[in-house]
């Protein structure tokens, strides 16, 4: 009925996750799932370590206990779609394809970062692989998201060939105005994109029930008339399936939906936040639903690897990652003489070149 | 050369630039079907179509948020904001979006997109919808603010601005929208980034941009008639600020008042007047006076809002008190 | 069930409004009831006749087909209650108790207008009758309405007698991001207020459908678990009793509500605006559902007064409104040097008193 | 007096301001559960409970335009926002609503809040996080702006801006909060539209407010070793803007240096630099050099970071080249 749109929440209990005989995906796929969820992990966790040795700065939020979404998702995505995401980047980057070298480069502000040490961690970017930035300011990516899709809808048309935009989003950020309008501008116009709500019950320390007054976010499209799914997030195969559908219905019927991913934050909001104000029970609670021991122990179940093989899979990617961070740490530094090499696209005249304390101008 | 107002060579300069790019569209409130606010996109619906000439709904951080994701992606959309005052809700995304993508990003990415705006009091609009905050926008690295003051500097900068592969803020103003003048044929894409010397004179430099220079030059007029000789800078360009050619300007008439229409304290001329403090020091022979508006909420009632308002007797009388601050006698003293 | 908000549209045809009998008012209610839309109707096409004269300037709305809109809710609201609006704000600003000299005296700009000529139309305003301002920024009134709702929660104990506030916003206001975070807040915090949407059909130009992707406004609020009701806003009666029951609910549940009332834009947008962009149909679609002769008729049938009675209304109105444009007309404009009394409540030094062309200070 | 960080004077202040007046509450994000972004409000949720200390979902423009309701009923909110830069989102309820209302309704009403946030760039969060505009907030009328540099001032400005009857925005510094001071005990008011003399000198005036005095200071110190005597000016209030202090400084010194961490284009400096070339033109000695941050969006590198912002390496420099352009040849000359 065309004023209420479908609203359902597919999860199921964790012990009834589709078995890899159900899901009927290749060993290969599932081993390389599994890899990337592992390399996702990897990679955090020397950033955290690394953070730790003063090597990053600034602000630095991780995917830990997001990997299947990260994976899930990215594994959705066609090349030719377009990602927008938010500060809690660094695993989209990196799976989206992004050498995780530059991406710890970036960490550490070297030239070779994927941004060449502008932006840091809350800022990644690759055009070519059109990752459309990690974003700081919360809700600040989904208006320029819809703005992507917008452009996809005035350039090209409708069918299962047709490009996607991909937003994604924290629970606590369906509160902020931009969200509002930017979902009534693509359920009134119909664009193609899905809005990823990735539900890790928390906003810095706010529970959602404390931020939302709609708490099943999945269902709050229903102002708009764009329908919502909400999907296990640490079931990276229901995740990507769900992601999917959401993309075929942008392309095919340029219809904007929905798709809440639940999982857990397994640290801090940021890597200097103890979260001291969680309950034992929560961190329990987050820590029993790993999503990556969790995606292990189903393939071994499955039969797609043993324990042997899945170690051998950990530890290259460790060396992988251990390369990483040699191949930043050696980076050069950006040189201030390149600080105002990246003002304008299109130079023009009088734009200021002043290092502090120089002349505003020399008059003769 | 023909004649035209202000409003007429905007509306001329998009339908150019929608003829000739087919990236280029135009996004805002009440623009199509309604023609525009103050009208400046008249015909543009029936001409260009609902693709190309787009109404939004009243969410400026969305617009403008969407102009700005379009970019991103190669389009060239001209955003009207229906007024100044209104921008403070797509502030986020003009400041902190727009502006820092091609820098933030590494430089991988453009934002070519225009937010057409007109600021501007008098209109007894009250005091939220009476604002001249280009200096706000004017302080923010990445973006260009340009604010022409006549119909052919709309025309040229317009252009420029559509074809500049960054964020412009193209400021207009609602008492500029019928003023009428001479604008030359064919394609004219001005420079952004450079003033113009709007008058030429040599006893005293007025500075001004937009609207105020329209009262800078009959205020010059007037006062010729005296035989004094005023030198009219129109800064035109915001951001850049073109220093060079209001310095020089000073530096040959030794004297300089500056007149804006925002508010003093933190204003426009306050960088104006900085600059010359620090770069023509030795060519001064008076203290840089600014005409600005008073600051308070700006009220509704006329003879309250003249109050307010910096005119022709308040730009007047401040450049004969400066004048006379440094001894001048008239041209013939010079 | 907690999860859905009840959404609910009680318009009938209008034909079929309840009869005078039915709704069992006193017959002095309903004549002053039709006073009251009368003189509404006549104050702002005199406001009308003023801007041509120029005595008027600036933008200038007026409430022509909201008259029945404007009484009924007026005559819902209690002395205790507090009262938001958008800039079209006339009507409101009169019913709820201004008296029109000092209306018309605002909208001539003079010093006895209700804010001394400093707000003009857009920006009525009187403390004593808890009529807290008409706002010009779209949207601008919502949070600050929302904050009245939270300072009586934070004072006073929910029940009936409890102070509720109204915000009035219009059918295009929905789409702008304060309404989404005000109704969050409000959901949430459970906060004794009322929304309502006055929905004329049009935002400026804009028809409801091209500016909402959900177009049955009082559904809007189900993003918040807010309840909606629309209901027919060419009804004074209907808009009392059903704005009765949402500030009832407020007061007692502190549940906050939304209320859609359907009335049509007799006129253009503002005084300067034309309507050329209206059909003709549409026009004539307004005209047919003129709130004032309808409820002359319905009074008439329902035996409450005759045509003549009706007339001497009419007539007593016109006499009132054309005191008030005298009051107005001979009222002094405020003087300029009263500019700078009204900057600062709590006097602080170095605050600028400089006029245009002053000297920034004076150093000896 | 008792020693304390900048952080402990602004919590100290809150407790106090909770404790004695029942209608002031604080409101923001994670000011309670998570006891602050920068744990200035640590503790005050269990102390006075969440009726009095409120946290809030992401909505700037919704919880800041609820503190301005409050306000208009009475209530003394003090809303934590953040950061300065995500001000930007709730800028159209501060700027057009907050510090409109008192005027624009005839001071029918008043909006008795203030509005806490961190401004400062240097600590490597990139061009979104790292801004300093707090220029835009010192243009506007009805708004009262105070940047205290010390714990001290902070302390007395917001115990002042608490009991002020206008919005006023309370801007801190993240480089600020672990800075120790002494601070006066007991109740201490202070005056929002004073500037102090932070240190005497006679040969130089340098104007700075917030972080910037600090450097100021230290800068000021290590000259003196050299024999010049610098007179350091903390603005303390941007609006209202105490003139008379720096000027009366600058006709003593006849030279100025203005440091501040916000761009040099439009930036807090260029109003105090414009103010002493009119107000004490006949006595400057040197033109007023301003040592503020390169126009760049902030980049997150360190290296980058540092070459762009202004230390005490480039005042010193601009400190010398001013003495030097006028002849300056030590105190004992003067
Ligand atoms: C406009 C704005 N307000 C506040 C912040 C500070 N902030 C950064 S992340 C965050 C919480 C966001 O939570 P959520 O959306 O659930 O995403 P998550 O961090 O859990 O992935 C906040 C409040 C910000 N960056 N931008
Ligand atoms: C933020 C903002 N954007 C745009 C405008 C210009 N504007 C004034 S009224 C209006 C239409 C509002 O329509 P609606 O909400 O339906 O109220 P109505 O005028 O029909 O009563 C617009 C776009 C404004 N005042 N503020
Ligand atoms: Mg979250
Ligand atoms: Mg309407």
């Amino acid at each position: 009925m065309e004023s209420e749109a479908s609203m359902a929440d597919t999860r199921r209990p964790a012990g009834a996750r589709k078995t890899v005989k159900q899901v009927g995906d290749s060993a290969d796929v599932l081993r390389r799932y599994y890899e990337q969820m592992v390399l996702v992990r990897e990679f955090e966790l020397r950033a955290a370590e690394m953070y730790a040795r003063a090597k990053i700065g600034g602000y630095c939020h991780l995917n830990l206990g997001e990997e299947a979404t990260v994976v899930g998702l990215m594994s959705a995505l066609r090349e030719t779609d377009y990602l927008y995401t938010t500060y809690r980047d660094h695993g989209y980057a990196i799976i989206r394809g992004m050498d995780p070298g530059n991406v710890m480069a970036e960490l550490f502000g070297k030239s070779t970062g994927v941004v060449g040490g502008r932006g840091g961690s809350m800022h990644m970017f690759d055009l070519k692989l059109r990752m459309m930035g990690g974003y700081g300011i919360v809700g600040g990516q989904i208006p320029p998201a819809t703005g992507a899709a917008f452009a996809v809808n005035y350039r090209g048309e409708a069918g299962p060939k047709s490009e996607a935009v991909m937003c994604l989003l924290g629970d606590a950020t369906t509160n902020i105005g931009a969200f509002h309008e930017s979902l009534n501008l693509a359920g009134l116009w119909k664009l193609p994109i899905v809005y990823v709500i990735v539900n890790n019950r928390l906003g810095m320390g706010t529970p959602v029930e404390h931020a939302s007054a709609e708490p099943d976010l999945y269902k709050r499209g229903c102002a708009y008339r764009i329908p919502g799914v909400r999907v296990d997030g640490d079931d990276p195969i229901a995740v990507r399936d769900a992601a999917l559908a959401a993309l075929e219905k942008a392309r095919v019927e340029r219809q904007p939906s929905i798709l809440e991913t639940m999982s857990f934050r397994l640290k801090g909001h940021s890597v200097v936040d103890p979260a001291r104000y969680r309950s034992t029970e929560d961190n329990e609670e987050a820590q029993a639903n790993d999503p990556v021991p969790a995606f292990r122990n189903r393939l071994i179940k499955g039969g797609v690897f043993d324990a042997k093989a899945a170690e051998v899979i950990h530890n290259a990617v460790e060396s992988r990652v251990t390369k990483a961070v040699e191949f930043a740490d050696s980076s050069p530094d950006p040189s201030p003489d390149e600080l105002f090499d990246r003002v304008y696209a299109t130079p023009v005249p009088n734009a200021s070149h002043a290092y502090p304390g120089d002349p505003i101008m020399v008059m003769s | 050369m023909t004649e035209m107002t202000y409003r007429q060579a905007l509306n001329d300069t998009l339908r150019a630039e929608l003829t000739r790019d087919e990236n280029v569209y135009l996004i805002g409130e009440e623009i199509g079907v309604f023609e525009g606010s103050y009208k400046i996109t008249a015909g543009l619906l029936k001409e260009f179509g609902p693709r190309r000439v787009v109404d939004t709904p009243i969410s400026e951080e969305g617009f403008t948020g969407v102009a700005i994701g379009s970019a991103m992606l190669g389009l060239r959309p001209v955003v009207e904001i229906m007024t100044l005052n209104f921008s403070l809700i797509a502030i986020d995304q003009i400041v902190n979006h727009a502006s820092k993508m091609y820098g933030m990003f590494g430089g991988q990415v453009r934002v070519p997109m225009v937010i057409r705006t007109p600021g501007g009091s008098g209109q007894q609009l009250a005091a939220t919808h009476s604002q001249n905050l280009e200096v706000w926008y004017a302080h923010i690295p990445g973006l260009k603010v340009v604010a022409p003051s006549n119909p052919a500097d709309a025309k040229a900068l317009l252009t420029a601005a559509i074809r500049d592969d960054d964020p412009v803020l193209f400021l207009e103003n609602l008492a500029l929208y019928s003023l009428k003048g001479e604008v030359p044929d064919g394609e004219q894409v001005g420079e952004i980034g450079r003033a113009a010397v709007a008058r030429e004179g040599k006893d005293l430099t007025v500075v001004s941009y937009s609207r105020g220079v329209v009262t800078a030059l009959e205020v010059a007029e007037q006062l010729a008639e005296e035989g004094i000789s005023i030198e009219v800078i129109d800064l035109r360009s915001l951001r850049p600020l073109d220093r060079e050619t209001f310095c020089e300007s000073v530096k040959k008439t030794s004297r300089a008042v500056i007149f804006e229409d925002d508010m003093l304290s933190f204003g426009i001329g306050a960088e104006i007047s900085a600059t010359l403090g620090e770069a023509v020091f030795d060519w001064l022979d008076a203290p840089v006076r600014r005409v600005a508006a008073a600051e308070v909420p700006l009220p509704y009632s006329k003879p309250l809002e003249r109050a307010a308002m910096p005119d022709a007797t308040s730009l007047t009388k401040v450049i004969r008190e400066t004048l006379d601050a440094s001894a001048f006698g008239g041209s013939h003293h010079v």
